[in-house]
């Protein structure tokens, strides 16, 4: 096995988070020919049960999804979104930069409190900047994190985003009576995000 | 109320919010989203939240408010339209608005669904259990130049060794000194030159140029106020200039 | 690939420490020849950049140590000298080879702790060999990367005293006269250069 490709695999396998190419080119010097030492690793991996998968902009080794069900005994199963949660994580993905209000334009019900704390928590979303407009509202965005737990490369990836684009399901639209925002019962969501 | 009646009712509490149980009720209809009756649904949604209230389960505000205004929406859908435009939506792109927002609602649930159905790191697939690290090792790099290292062992010397060394009058351009060395130019100066200019040739350069300047610029001050040099600058920290005054020939025959 | 080596490979890599061959007996089912499979598995890893180890009682993969080297990345941070180590290094430097009791003489003041070690990792002094008096002082010389840093072929080429005089950097106007009796404190410099 080539030198370079044995160190391309010892980094990507070291490496806590996955690697960006301008980090492995650093590493591997100039004259490393990247993309191909990268399809080879690939290639070797394929069908294995580690692949080499382009997650969040970077490259990192993943256990095969397949294995799904053979591994799962070993982790403890992570807390369940609450609908709201998912919902909401969905807007933000799909129509970031978003504001609070147009998440509750969407959905169509105001934002619990519990229900963005609970994403921020996991580190899936985070506010950035704010939009021009009255009020001066902060914009969402989702973080590389979000990308590397859902094992996307970049959000082009985001299920079926270009079909809604298309359609313009990525366009709020005009106001329904000038937007209906009671806020939602915050224990009542809380109480089934933890069910 | 009877049990039979709360076996039958969904209780809202299965639904978030008003566009999200118009979707549900949109289902009922199995048809195609594009192609719902606004009408047929609006009165799918009266008759639910009515039965709510039949039953006195409690309604949150926002599924009443959306029941006045479907049924609204519903008395100028079947009403002609005003024949002159008031300025507001039409009856149809108020319904065309509450559809587009179905869609878009139900677009998002299903984008939802199609996330979480992703192999999801730590459920389905997982990362290196117990990556090494790649080390970064921080290798310092000193920064100081020689200037400094000479300066500074200078310095050093100077407090060592300063009582020694400090007393060097004679090497000094005194006022006096100045005022003697610039009075030969006075009157022979039509024309603005650089102060520079008047420095005696043999302190330009040395250790003694800090000490001349500062004599020479006193003197010209000096001289300036008794009007037998005039000074000018064109701005601050600019060289300044300096020629002959009115009263240059006069003074230059007296005694100083 | 045989699902059972699959499974053994993904097991390998996701747990956070090695796994014994009890644990993985159980987790591949009763069926598995487990010493077959890491065999194969490890002769699979055999001269690649992850290596199939034995450690600590149980199974794990790991970069290949001929490869630790090139895995560690080195980082340049540029620091600063305290005063007080610039000016023991002008001390060595003119007065080299010198003792560290020389040094406080020459300075006027004693030295701190710290302010040797900085220098020797700044690379530029070196202690070589003592001084054939009471105690067998340390000689403390500079180095060639001494040298190689102030682009001087040799010490000849430090400026002497006088020519530092000529230069200014011995200047001794009116204006520091007044300085010459401030004692230096030394436990201040340092806290100052460190922070």
């Amino acid at each position: 096995m080539n030198e370079r490709l044995r160190l391309l695999e010892a980094l990507l396998f070291a490496a806590p988070e996955p690697l960006g190419e301008a980090e492995l080119a650093l590493r591997l010097g100039d004259e490393a020919d990247l993309p191909a030492l990268l399809r080879e690793l690939a290639g070797n991996y394929a069908g294995r049960g580690i692949n080499l998968v382009g997650i969040a902009g970077g490259w990192t080794f993943r256990t095969a999804p397949d294995l799904a069900t053979a591994l799962k005994s070993e982790r403890e199963v992570p807390r369940r979104l609450s609908r709201a949660a998912v919902e909401t994580l969905a807007v933000i993905a799909y129509h970031q930069p978003v504001t609070r209000a147009e998440i509750e334009a969407i959905r169509g019900v105001g934002l619990a409190r519990g229900t963005l704390d609970r994403l921020l928590e996991s580190g899936w979303v985070q506010p950035k900047g704010r939009r021009e407009s009255p009020g001066r509202p902060l914009n969402w965005v989702t973080t590389p994190q979000f990308l590397a737990h859902f094992g996307l490369d970049s959000l082009k990836e985001l299920p079926g985003v270009e079909e809604l684009r298309q359609s313009g399901l990525l366009d709020i639209g005009p106001a329904v009576i000038g937007e209906l925002a009671a806020p939602e019962d915050e224990a009542g969501e809380e109480a089934e995000a933890e069910g | 109320m009877s049990e039979r009646g709360e076996q039958l009712v969904l209780d809202l509490d299965g639904y978030e919010g008003p566009i999200d149980l118009l979707l549900a009720l949109a289902r009922e209809q199995k048809v195609d989203l594009a192609r719902i009756s606004i009408l047929q649904l609006a009165d799918q949604y009266l008759a639910f939240i009515g039965e709510q209230r039949r039953l006195q389960l409690e309604v949150a505000a926002d599924y009443l408010v959306m029941a006045a205004w479907l049924a609204y929406l519903k008395s100028r859908l079947l009403l002609p339209e005003p024949p002159e435009d008031e300025g507001g939506p039409s009856a149809v792109e108020l319904a065309e608005a509450l559809a587009h927002r179905l869609r878009l609602l139900e677009a998002m649930q299903r984008a939802g669904a199609s996330l979480m159905a992703r192999p999801l790191l730590g459920r389905d697939v997982f990362q290196h259990g117990a990556p090494e690290g790649l080390a970064t090792i921080d290798q310092p790099v000193f920064e100081l130049s020689l200037y400094e290292l000479l300066k500074s062992y200078g310095e050093n010397h100077r407090r060592q060794h300063g009582q020694v060394l400090t007393i060097l009058p004679s090497a000094y351009q005194s006022l006096s000194d100045a005022l003697e060395h610039l009075a030969q130019f006075i009157g022979r100066v039509p024309d603005w030159r650089e102060l520079m200019a008047f420095l005696p040739e043999a302190l330009r350069d040395g250790p003694l140029y800090r000490s001349a300047l500062a004599a020479t610029f006193a003197a010209t001050l000096e001289l300036a106020k008794a009007g037998r040099v005039e000074l000018h600058q064109e701005r601050a920290f600019g060289p300044l200039y300096l020629r002959s005054g009115s009263r240059a020939s006069e003074a230059e025959a007296g005694p100083e």
